[in-house]
C-alpha cells in the first residue's frame, strides 16, 4: 500500500484540490448547516448568560468553574496536533504529513480561537475582559503577572497568533495556485491578495523555506508550553489532585491525544466530502492511527503514573478525591474517560482496523469523547470535594445553558473548519507535488537498482 | 503605576507577609473565634447582611449553592458512628480568614484581590473580571461570586428595602466576586479618625459586625499588633504564631493544654482567624 | 460604635426632638444607592440632595444613633439604631442595657426588614367582598364608632398578642370605656405552664435565672440560647458560665426529646422519651436521696418508687448517666435546673414543671442560682402576658357567636390557633372584625377592616419586659426615622383616637400618643428617681438612653414548691395508629411565624440542620433506616386532626418515636418572602390542654408519617458530607481535663 | 537565514522597546492649568467667584460684583468636608442665615429665587459637578486634615488640588482629571512631613511600610507617600 501514488499528474492534483473549492458533496452542506445551529444554540445561551447572570449556569460556590473550563481545555489540547503533524513531523521530515497537515494545522486555529471563546464566556464581567490584557491606561493599573491565568491568556494568544502566521505562510504557493487558476470573483481578488505576489522563483522559495523552518521551530516549544502553562493554571493552585509531577507531560501528552483522534475524524470526512480518496489514503490514515496508538499509551501511562502517585503519596486529600473520582457521584463519567482513553484505542492496535473507516470514524469519536471526559474529571471533583468539606457538594448537574455552549463550541469549530476547507486548499498542493516527485524519483532509484544498472 | 514603577516596586505590590524584615506596623487586623462559647446561633451572620449589603438569594438559587452569606456557621458531627449526638454538635462560624500568604491573591488574573498594609485581603469589586479563580484555589471556599444581578432583582431589594443599604459598603453587581472583609468600612473610619489625632487604633475602639452581634461574644477582634488588644493576648496565651504553618505546641507529644488553633493551616496560608476548641466536661 | 458625642448633642438641642424627625429626613427625595449606578466620573447627572435645615451633628456621611426597644420578640432587648441620612440602616444592641449588654440576635437585627418590608399594609382597607377598598382613617375611625353603637360592652372583645407599658394602659382604658372585660392575651409560643409553675413554686412567675452562678445547669428543654424567655440575655450569661464560675467551667446538661439549640451546645444531651421529664426529674430526686441529700418527708415520699432501674426504662435514659448526672449534681452546687417548653407541652405539663422546680428546691438553689426579680412599681404597665388559654375561650365565645365587634392587634390566631379549634370558622361569626396590622396576615385577611400600624422604628411607645435582667427597667420606643408610609399610624396614636371617641374630656390634652406618653412618664418621674431634674431634662435623657432602669426590689422568693399533688403519669403508651409524637419545634428567628416575611430570616440556616426557606420532618436515622426514609423523601404527616407534607431530614437528636416539624412557616399570606414557602404543624394539632393551666400541649399530637414516593432537594447550607469533617482539623474539640481554661485570656 | 533572523530579532526589538517606552511614558501628569469639564446647569446660578473670590483692593466696600469676592473661605459654608468623608452641600440654612440680612441683593433673581426654596421649605436640588463613581470613596475629612490643618496650606490651595480654581468660577465646574491614575499619581509623590514652618505633623499615615518617610534628596525635607492600598478607596 502506498502513501500516494506516484504516477499523479500535477495538473491532477491541482484540479483535484481545486475541485474541493468549489463543488463538494452534499454532505458538506449537511455538516455546515448542522453546525450552524449548533453554534446558533450556543449563541443563544451566551446571550441569555451574559444578559442575567453566571448563575443560569448553575454553577455555584465549590463549583465555580464547570464545563467552560474542561472544555477550553479540550479545544487547547484538540489544538497541539496540527502543531505536531506540520511542524514536528515537518522537522523530521517525515513526508507522508503533506496531504493532511494543512487541515491539521486549520483545526489547531480554529481550535485556539474555539478555547479562546470560552475563556470569554467563563468570566464574569465579560465587558471588562480587557482588564486583563497589559496595557498602559490612566488608571496606572496591571493585570497580575503572577497569575496562571495570565500566563495562559499570553501564551494562547502567541500561539494562536504563530499558528495563523504559520498556516498562512505554508499556504503560499498554493494561493498562488488558486490565484492562476481561478478567473473571476471575489476569490480571485482574495488569493491574488494573499498570494503577495508569490511567482514561485529561486529566491521566493529559499525564502520561503527559511520562513517556514523559523516558524516551525519556534511553533514548537510553544505549543509544548501552552498545555504546560494550561496544566499550571491547575498544578499552580492549591487544590488537592492536581498536584502531580507529571501534571504539564500529562496535559500535552493529552492534547496530542485528542488532536490525533479529531485529525482521524476529520481525516475521514474531508476524504469524503471533498472526494480526497487519492490524496487521503488509506496508508497515511494508518500511519495517523498508529501515531494515535502511541500517544494513547502514552497518555495512558502518565494517567496510570497520576493515579499512583497519588495513591502512594501523602497527600491524603488529592487521595479523597481520586477515590471520589472511582466512586462518587462522578463515577460514571470517570470510568467512562478510563474506558474511552485507555481501552477503546487498544483496537487500534489491530491491523484490520487500522484501514477500516467506518470503525475508525467510530473509535475516534469515542476517544474525543473520552478525552473531553478527561478534562471534566480533572476540573469538576476537585471543585466538589476539595479541602473543606462543608462545601462538599455532589449535585452539581451542569445547567443545559452550560452544554448548550459546548455544543455551541462544536458547531463554531466546525462552521470555521468547514468554510476555510471550502475557501482555502485544504490540502497543500505544492507539498503533494513535492511528496510525488520525491517519491518518483525514489521509485526511479529502486527501479534501476532493480535492474542492476550500476 | 508606569513600567518603571511597577518594576521598582514589583516586590511591594506583591508584597507578602509574614516575613521578618517586613514585620507588620502598627496594624495587622485579626480575629479570634472561640467555638465554644459559639452557640451556632447565626446572629453573626445575619448582622453581616446587615452591615455588607448582602443581598438574600431566595430559596430556588439558594439550592443552586449560589448564597451569598460571608459568614456562614458551620454544624458538625462526630465522625464516628453514633446514635445520638450525645455531646451535642460543634458550630464553627467561618468566613474569609485574611490569610497572611492569601491563596486568593496569587492567582487573580488582574489584581483584584490583594494584601493590604494592615493585613488585610482586599477585594476590589470594580477591578473584578469574574474569572473566579481566587474562589477556585481558596481552601475554605469562603469566596461568594455575584452570580446574577442582585442589586437590579426585584426580589432582593425591592423599593423601600433597598433603603436598608449601607452607603458606606458598595452592592455588588453580577459577575463579581466578594467575600468577608473584617468590614474594611468601619476599620478604615476608624484608622482615619486615629490618624488625624495621630495616634493608632485603640483596643476597643472598632468592632466588626458579627463580633458586635454575638450574644456569646465569641468573636475577639483587634490589632494583633498592639500588645494592649485583647486578640493579642488571645493568640500570645494559646501560643500561636502567625508565621508558622504547624505550632510549637501541637508538637508536643500528647498534645498541649492550649485550645489555640488555625483551620488547614497545614496548607501554608496563614489565616488571621484564630479558633480556640470546643470544650466539653469530661465528668458527665 | 456608639457615637456618644453626637447623642449628647441630642439632648441638649433646644428643639422638640419631633420637630428634629421632620427636618431630618431627604425631603422623600430618592436616596442614592451605592454602587449599582455611576461607574464613571460624571457631571451634572446626579443630584445631590441637600438639608433644608439641619442640627448641628447631622452630618451627611457621618451615622446617628439613636436608642430604642426591639419589637421583634418580647424580651425586651435595648437597640441602637444607626440612622444615616434620615435612614435606619442598621440596629445593634444598647450597650448600657442589662438584658442584651450592646448584643444582639439575629431575629432582633432583622428588624429593619420587618420596617422596610415592601408587604406593609399602607392604607386603611375595607373589605368589599373578597377584596379590600382602601378609605381615609377618618372614614375608618367613624365606622369603627357606628359599629359600637348600641353594643354592649360585652359584645365587644379585643385579642391582643402581649402587649405592656402604656399601650396596654391606654387599651386597658379603652375597653373600659367600652365598659368590656373581654381582653384576651394570646401569644401562640409563650411559657405559659412555667408561669404557673413558678409561682407555685418560688411564689413569682418570673424569677430571674443566674445561669452565670450556676456550675451545672441542667435544662429540662429550655431553649435559652435560642427562643426562650430572653435568649440574649442567656447567651452572654451562659458565656461567663462556660468561662467559669469560680474558675470551673460550667457544665451544660439538657434533657429533651428533640435536640434545640442549647441542646446542641450542651456537654451531655440526653435524650428522653417525649413527655417523661418529669419522671425523670423526680427519678434524680430519689437518686440524690439515695445518695445523702436530705429529702423533707413529702418529697420522699413524692419520690418513692422513682428507682434508677423504673425511671431508666421510663425515659430511655441509661442508669449510667443518671449516676453521673446525680454525682455532679451533688458535688458541684450551686446548679440550676430549668423547666422549658419541651415539658411543659404535655397534657401533664403542669405536673412536669412541678417536679421540675422540685428538682431545684431540693438541689437548694432557690435563692442562689434562681432570685426574684424586681418589678416595676406601676402594675397597669406590666406586661399582659398571652396564653394559648385566653385564646381557648375567645374561640369558644365567638363560636357562641357572642361578639359583635373583635379587634385584634399584634398576633395571628387564623395562622398559630391549632387546627382542632377551627378558629378561622369560628372568627367569622363575630360581626365586624378590626385587625390593626403590619401585613395583611392570615387573620387580617379575614377582618372587615384592617388598619395599617407604625412599624417599632417610626413609633412611640414604652415596653416593660416580663423578664427582668437586672433591677427593673423600662423601655422605650422611638422613632429613628420619619415615617416610612404617610398613611400608617402607630397603635397608641390610634388607641387615643379611639378612646376619644368614648372619653373626649379625659383625653383632650393629649395632642397624640408621644405627648401622651411624655405627659404620663413626666408625671411619674418622681417615682422613676428623677424627682429632682426638670422636665426637659428628663425627657431628654430618658430618650437619650433608651432605657429607665429602677432599683431592684429585695424581695425574697418563697422557696416552698411542695411535693403535694405531683402526679406524674406513666411513660405514654405507644398508640398503634398514630405511632409517633409531633414536636413542633420553636426556632430562634421564626418563632410563632409573625417574623416569616423578613428575608434575612427566612435565608438564614437553622442552626441544627442548615435547611433554609422550607419545613422539613426531623426523623432519627435509624427511625428512617427502618422505614426506607431518606433525606428529601416527602412524608405525609397526619394526625387525627389533619395532615401537611414535608421533606424528611434525617437528623441524630431526635427521639426515635418522636417527629419534629418546625413552626412559624406554611403561611398563606403575609407577604412575598412568607407566603408558600413550607408547611405549618400549627394546623394539624390536636385539641389536648395542660390540665391545670388549660394552656395548649403543643408536644401531645400523635401522627403517623408515610411516603408520598416523591423526592425533592433539600435547600439547606450543609454540604454532601452531611457536617462530617472527614478527618480534616477543622472543628476540633477538648474534654475539660485536657485544657487549663484559668489561663487562658 | 542569518539576515532572517537578524531582521526579526531587530524588529522584536524595536517592539519592546518602543512598547515600554510609552507605557513609561504614559503616568498621567498632574494637570496644573484648568482643564474644564462641561457646564453644569444648576436650579440657582451660585457666583463662587463673589463669594470665594480675591478681593478687589480698589473697592473696599466690595458693592461692585463684578470686579472682587469676599474671600469666604470655603470651608465656611462647606462644613462637612472637614467632618466627613462626603463633602455634601450646606443646607438651604446657611444661605439663609445671611441673604436674611443682606438687605442689598435681596430683590436680586437668584437671591428671589433662593428664597422661593426657602419659603416652600425645599431643598435645592443642586446638580453634582464633581461626581465619582459609585465604587470611589474619597474621603474629604482626611485631605483637609492632612493639608489644611496639619500642614498649613491655605483651604482655597488645598481644595484646589481636586476641585480646581473655584475661586474664579461662577457654578463650580471641574477642572481635574479624577481619573484614578491622576489621584494615584499624587499619592506616589512624597509629600512633606512637616508644616512649612517645620511643626511636625502627628505621626500619622506614616507607619505603614511602605510609606515610611524618607528625607528627600532635592531639598533635605522629610517626606512620605500617601497610602496606596486599595481598600482606601474602593470598598
Amino acid at each position: 500500500m502506498k502513501d500516494i501514488r506516484e504516477d499523479i499528474a500535477w495538473a491532477k492534483i491541482n484540479r483535484d484540490v481545486l475541485v474541493s473549492l468549489e463543488n463538494p458533496r452534499k454532505l458538506y452542506w449537511v455538516i455546515v448547516f448542522g453546525a450552524l445551529s449548533l453554534f446558533s444554540v450556543g449563541l443563544g445561551c451566551e446571550i441569555y448568560q451574559y444578559q442575567v447572570g453566571m448563575g443560569v449556569a448553575n454553577l455555584n460556590n465549590p463549583n465555580v468553574w464547570g464545563l467552560y473550563i474542561a472544555t477550553f481545555i479540550f479545544w487547547i489540547g484538540m489544538s497541539h496536533s496540527g502543531t505536531l503533524l506540520s511542524a514536528i513531523l515537518h522537522l523530521m521530515h517525515a513526508d507522508w504529513r503533506k496531504p493532511i497537515y494543512r487541515f491539521a494545522e486549520a483545526m489547531t486555529t480554529f481550535s485556539l480561537m474555539t478555547a479562546g471563546l470560552f475563556v470569554m464566556v467563563h468570566i464574569g464581567r465579560l465587558w471588562q475582559f480587557y482588564y486583563a490584557l497589559p496595557y498602559p491606561n490612566d488608571r496606572g493599573t496591571w493585570p497580575n503577572f503572577q497569575s496562571p491565568l495570565l500566563w495562559d491568556a499570553m501564551a494562547i494568544f502567541t500561539y494562536l497568533s504563530s499558528s495563523v502566521l504559520f498556516l498562512y505562510v505554508g499556504m503560499i504557493p498554493d494561493l498562488a495556485i488558486c490565484r492562476d487558476n481561478l478567473h473571476k470573483g471575489w476569490r480571485k481578488k482574495l488569493y491574488t491578495l494573499l498570494a503577495l505576489g508569490w511567482e514561485g522563483t529561486d529566491r521566493q522559495w529559499r525564502n520561503f523555506r527559511v520562513t517556514y523552518l523559523t516558524i516551525a521551530c519556534f511553533l514548537i516549544p510553544l505549543a509544548v508550553s501552552v498545555h504546560s502553562i494550561v496544566a499550571s493554571d491547575f498544578a499552580m493552585s492549591q487544590q488537592p489532585g492536581w498536584h502531580v509531577t507529571s501534571f504539564p507531560p500529562y496535559f500535552v501528552a493529552g492534547a496530542l491525544y485528542s488532536g490525533c483522534a479529531a485529525i482521524i475524524t476529520l481525516f475521514i470526512i474531508l476524504r469524503y466530502v471533498f472526494r480526497f480518496e487519492d490524496y487521503m489514503t488509506k496508508s497515511i490514515l494508518k500511519k495517523t492511527v498508529r501515531l494515535t496508538f502511541a500517544i494513547a499509551m502514552v497518555w495512558t501511562y502518565l494517567n496510570a503514573v497520576e493515579f499512583a502517585a497519588v495513591w502512594y503519596g501523602h497527600d491524603m486529600d488529592a487521595k479523597a478525591v481520586l477515590i471520589q473520582k472511582a466512586t462518587g457521584p462522578f463515577a460514571p463519567f470517570w470510568w467512562g474517560m478510563v474506558f474511552c482513553g485507555s481501552v477503546v484505542p487498544l483496537m487500534l492496535a489491530f491491523k484490520r482496523f487500522q484501514t477500516n473507516i467506518p470503525v475508525l470514524f467510530a473509535v475516534s469519536l469515542l476517544l474525543n469523547l473520552g478525552m473531553w471526559l478527561e478534562r471534566w474529571m480533572i476540573v469538576a471533583p476537585t471543585f466538589s470535594h476539595g479541602y473543606y468539606p462543608w462545601v462538599w457538594d455532589n449535585d452539581q448537574w451542569p445547567s443545559l445553558i452550560q452544554w448548550g455552549m459546548v455544543m455551541g463550541s462544536f458547531g463554531w469549530f466546525t462552521l470555521l473548519f468547514m468554510v476555510f476547507c471550502k475557501v482555502f486548499p485544504s490540502v497543500s498542493m505544492y507539498e503533494v507535488k513535492e511528496m510525488v516527485y520525491h517519491r518518483s524519483l525514489h521509485l526511479k532509484k529502486n527501479e534501476t537498482a532493480g535492474q542492476g544498472a550500476h | 503605576m508606569s513600567v518603571s514603577n511597577l518594576l521598582e516596586n514589583w516586590s511591594q505590590f506583591r508584597h507578602f507577609h509574614p516575613v521578618d524584615d517586613k514585620p507588620h506596623d502598627p496594624y495587622k487586623w485579626a480575629m479570634s473565634i472561640d467555638i465554644d462559647a459559639c452557640s451556632g446561633c447565626n446572629a453573626c451572620s445575619v448582622a453581616c447582611y446587615a452591615e455588607n449589603n448582602i443581598p438574600v438569594v431566595g430559596k430556588e438559587r439558594f439550592q443552586h449553592g449560589q448564597q451569598m452569606h460571608w459568614m456562614r456557621i458551620e454544624r458538625y458531627w462526630p465522625d464516628h458512628d453514633f446514635d445520638f449526638p450525645e455531646q451535642g454538635a460543634e458550630f464553627l462560624p467561618m468566613m474569609c480568614q485574611q490569610c497572611e500568604a492569601a491563596p486568593c491573591e496569587t492567582v487573580c488574573p488582574v489584581g483584584a484581590t490583594n494584601h493590604t498594609a494592615d493585613g488585610l485581603n482586599s477585594q476590589i469589586y470594580n477591578r473584578c473580571i469574574g474569572s473566579r479563580y481566587c474562589s477556585a484555589n481558596c481552601p475554605f471556599k469562603v469566596r461568594y461570586f455575584n452570580w446574577y444581578d442582585y442589586p437590579t432583582d426585584e426580589t432582593v431589594w425591592p423599593a423601600e428595602m433597598n433603603r436598608q443599604l449601607n452607603p458606606d459598603v458598595s452592592v455588588r453587581g453580577k459577575g463579581v466576586m466578594e467575600k468577608c472583609t473584617f468590614c474594611v468600612q468601619r476599620l478604615r473610619a476608624a484608622e482615619v479618625t486615629a490618624k488625624g489625632e495621630g495616634r493608632i487604633v485603640r483596643e476597643g475602639e472598632v468592632q466588626t459586625a458579627c463580633q458586635q452581634a454575638c450574644p456569646t461574644s465569641a468573636i475577639s477582634f483587634g490589632n494583633l499588633v498592639d500588645p494592649e488588644s485583647r486578640v493579642h493576648k488571645q493568640w500570645q496565651a494559646q501560643q500561636v504564631e502567625m508565621n508558622v504553618d504547624e505550632q510549637e505546641k501541637d508538637k508536643e507529644p500528647g498534645g498541649s493544654h492550649l485550645r489555640g488553633y488555625r483551620i488547614l493551616e497545614e496548607l501554608r496560608p496563614y489565616p488571621s482567624v484564630m479558633y480556640l476548641e470546643r470544650v466539653r466536661e469530661s465528668a458527665i | 460604635m456608639i457615637d456618644s458625642s453626637s447623642i449628647k448633642q441630642l439632648a441638649g438641642h433646644p428643639f422638640d426632638r419631633r420637630d428634629f424627625l421632620k427636618v431630618l429626613g431627604w425631603s422623600g427625595a430618592a436616596v442614592a444607592l451605592s454602587g449599582c449606578g455611576n461607574t464613571s466620573i460624571e457631571n451634572g447627572k446626579e443630584t445631590v440632595v441637600s438639608y433644608v435645615e439641619a442640627a448641628d451633628y447631622v452630618i451627611p456621611g457621618v451615622a446617628v444613633y439613636y436608642n430604642s426597644t426591639c419589637a421583634q420578640c418580647d424580651a425586651g432587648c435595648n437597640i441602637n439604631g444607626r440612622v444615616r441620612e434620615g435612614r435606619v440602616l442598621k440596629l445593634e444592641g444598647n450597650a448600657a442595657s442589662a438584658i442584651n449588654r450592646g448584643k444582639m440576635c439575629g431575629l432582633g437585627q432583622a428588624g429593619v426588614q420587618h420596617h422596610y418590608n415592601p408587604d406593609r399594609v399602607r392604607e386603611p382597607l375595607l373589605r368589599k367582598g373578597d377584596k379590600g377598598e382602601t378609605i381615609s382613617w377618618d372614614k375608618a375611625y367613624a365606622l369603627i364608632a357606628e359599629k359600637l353603637n348600641g353594643v354592649s360592652g360585652e359584645q365587644v372583645a379585643f385579642l391582643s398578642g402581649a402587649v405592656s407599658g402604656h399601650l396596654k394602659v391606654l387599651l386597658g382604658n379603652y375597653l373600659e370605656s367600652l365598659g368590656s372585660k373581654n381582653l384576651y392575651v394570646y401569644e401562640a409560643v409563650a411559657p405559659a405552664v412555667q408561669r404557673a409553675a413558678n409561682k407555685k413554686a418560688y411564689g413569682t412567675e418570673m424569677p430571674r435565672f443566674n445561669i452565670n452562678k450556676a456550675k451545672v445547669v441542667l435544662s429540662f428543654g429550655a431553649d435559652f440560647l435560642g427562643s426562650w424567655v430572653s435568649p440574649v440575655h442567656f447567651s452572654q450569661q451562659y458565656a461567663q458560665f462556660r468561662k467559669g464560675v469560680d474558675g470551673q467551667r460550667g457544665v451544660l446538661v439538657q434533657v429533651e426529646s428533640k435536640m434545640t439549640l442549647t441542646g446542641a451546645n450542651a456537654d451531655r444531651w440526653l435524650v428522653v422519651r417525649p413527655g417523661t421529664e418529669g419522671i425523670l426529674a423526680l427519678g434524680i430526686i430519689n437518686a440524690l436521696g439515695a445518695s445523702g441529700v436530705t429529702l423533707s418527708g413529702d418529697v420522699a415520699a413524692a419520690v418513692q418508687g422513682y428507682d434508677k432501674a423504673r425511671v431508666s426504662n421510663d425515659t430511655g435514659v441509661s442508669v449510667e448517666h443518671l449516676d453521673k448526672l446525680v454525682a455532679l449534681l451533688k458535688e458541684r452546687t450551686p446548679s440550676l435546673v430549668l423547666a422549658g417548653s419541651a415539658a411543659e407541652g404535655y397534657a401533664h405539663g403542669s405536673q412536669n414543671a412541678a417536679a421540675i422546680n422540685l428538682l431545684n428546691q431540693v438541689l437548694g438553689n432557690v435563692g442562689k442560682t434562681i432570685e426574684a426579680s424586681a418589678s416595676v412599681p406601676f402594675p397597669q404597665m406590666i406586661p399582659a402576658k398571652g396564653n394559648t388559654a385566653a385564646l381557648k375561650t375567645l374561640n369558644d365565645d365567638l363560636a357562641a357567636g357572642k361578639y359583635k365587634v373583635l379587634f385584634t392587634y399584634a398576633t395571628n390566631p387564623v395562622f398559630t390557633a391549632p387546627g382542632s379549634m377551627k378558629f378561622k370558622a369560628n372568627l367569622a361569626k363575630a360581626g365586624f372584625k378590626v385587625a390593626f396590622a403590619h401585613y395583611l396576615d392570615e387573620t387580617a385577611l379575614e377582618a372587615d377592616l384592617v388598619l395599617p400600624l407604625d412599624s417599632a422604628l417610626e413609633d412611640w411607645g414604652t415596653q416593660v419586659p416580663e423578664y427582668m435582667a437586672e433591677g427593673a427597667q423600662i423601655n422605650i420606643q422611638q422613632p429613628l426615622m420619619e415615617k416610612l408610609h404617610a398613611n400608617t399610624q402607630g397603635m397608641g396614636d390610634i388607641l387615643l383616637t379611639l378612646v376619644k371617641q368614648r372619653e373626649a374630656d379625659k383625653y383632650k390634652d393629649f395632642a397624640d400618643y408621644y405627648g401622651y406618653l411624655r405627659g404620663s412618664l413626666l408625671t411619674i418621674k418622681g417615682a422613676l428617681g428623677s424627682g429632682g431634674t426638670d422636665d426637659d431634662t428628663f425627657w431628654d435623657e430618658t430618650l437619650t438612653s433608651g432605657i429607665i432602669k429602677l432599683a431592684g426590689s429585695a424581695e425574697q422568693l418563697s422557696g416552698n414548691a411542695s411535693a403535694a399533688g405531683l402526679q406524674l403519669p406513666a411513660a405514654a403508651a405507644a398508640d398503634a395508629q398514630y405511632s409517633f409524637h409531633l414536636i413542633p419545634s420553636v426556632t430562634a428567628y421564626l418563632r410563632d411565624g409573625r417574623h416569616t416575611n423578613q428575608p434575612w430570616l427566612q435565608e438564614s440556616p437553622d442552626p441544627l440542620t442548615t435547611i433554609v426557606w422550607d419545613s422539613w420532618v426531623e426523623i432519627h436515622p435509624k427511625k428512617a433506616a427502618e422505614l426506607g426514609i431518606v433525606e428529601g423523601d416527602v412524608l405525609e404527616v397526619s394526625s387525627r386532626t389533619g395532615s401537611i407534607r414535608a421533606q424528611a431530614y434525617l437528623f441524630p437528636g431526635i427521639h426515635p418515636d418522636a417527629i419534629s416539624i418546625p413552626l412559624g412557616r406554611g403561611h398563606e399570606a403575609l407577604g412575598r418572602y412568607a407566603k408558600g414557602y413550607g408547611v405549618n404543624p400549627f394546623q394539624i394539632l390536636d385539641a389536648v390542654f395542660d390540665q391545670e393551666t388549660g394552656e395548649l400541649a403543643l408536644h401531645e399530637t400523635r401522627v403517623k408519617i408515610s411516603k408520598v414516593g416523591q423526592r425533592i432537594i433539600v435547600v439547606k447550607d450543609e454540604g454532601a458530607a452531611g457536617g462530617k469533617p472527614e478527618q480534616r482539623r477543622i472543628a476540633l474539640s477538648k474534654s475539660t481535663d485536657q485544657v487549663k481554661l484559668s489561663e487562658e485570656v | 537565514m542569518h539576515r532572517f533572523l537578524r531582521l526579526s530579532f531587530m524588529l522584536m526589538g524595536l517592539l519592546v522597546a518602543s512598547g515600554s517606552y510609552a507605557a513609561d511614558t504614559q503616568k498621567p501628569t498632574l494637570t496644573t492649568e484648568d482643564d474644564l469639564g462641561p457646564q453644569v446647569t444648576q436650579p440657582i446660578e451660585f457666583p463662587h467667584y463673589r463669594h470665594a473670590g480675591l478681593k478687589n483692593p480698589d473697592d473696599p466696600t466690595n458693592s461692585d460684583p463684578s470686579k472682587g469676592g469676599m474671600e469666604i473661605d470655603c470651608q465656611y459654608c462647606h462644613t462637612y468636608a472637614r467632618r466627613s468623608a462626603v463633602a455634601g452641600i450646606p443646607p438651604l440654612q446657611k444661605c439663609i442665615g445671611c441673604h436674611q440680612n443682606i438687605e442689598s441683593v435681596r430683590n436680586k433673581p437668584r437671591i428671589v429665587e433662593l428664597f422661593k426654596y426657602w419659603d416652600a421649605k425645599k431643598a435645592i436640588p443642586w446638580k453634582k459637578v464633581h461626581d465619582l463613581p459609585d465604587f470611589v470613596r474619597f474621603n474629604h475629612e482626611r485631605h483637609i486634615k492632612r493639608f489644611v490643618e496639619q500642614q498649613n496650606r491655605p483651604t482655597q490651595e488645598a481644595c484646589g488640588y481636586c476641585h480646581g480654581d473655584v475661586k474664579s468660577m461662577t457654578v463650580a465646574r471641574r477642572s481635574k482629571s479624577l481619573a484614578m491614575g491622576w489621584c494615584a499619581s499624587c499619592h506616589e509623590k512624597n509629600h512633606p512631613v512637616t508644616a512649612e514652618g517645620g511643626t511636625p505633623i502627628g505621626n500619622q499615615a506614616y507607619w505603614y511600610k511602605f510609606q515610611k518617610p524618607v528625607v528627600a534628596s532635592s531639598d533635605g525635607v522629610v517626606k512620605a507617600q500617601g497610602p496606596n492600598d486599595c481598600w482606601h478607596c474602593h470598598k
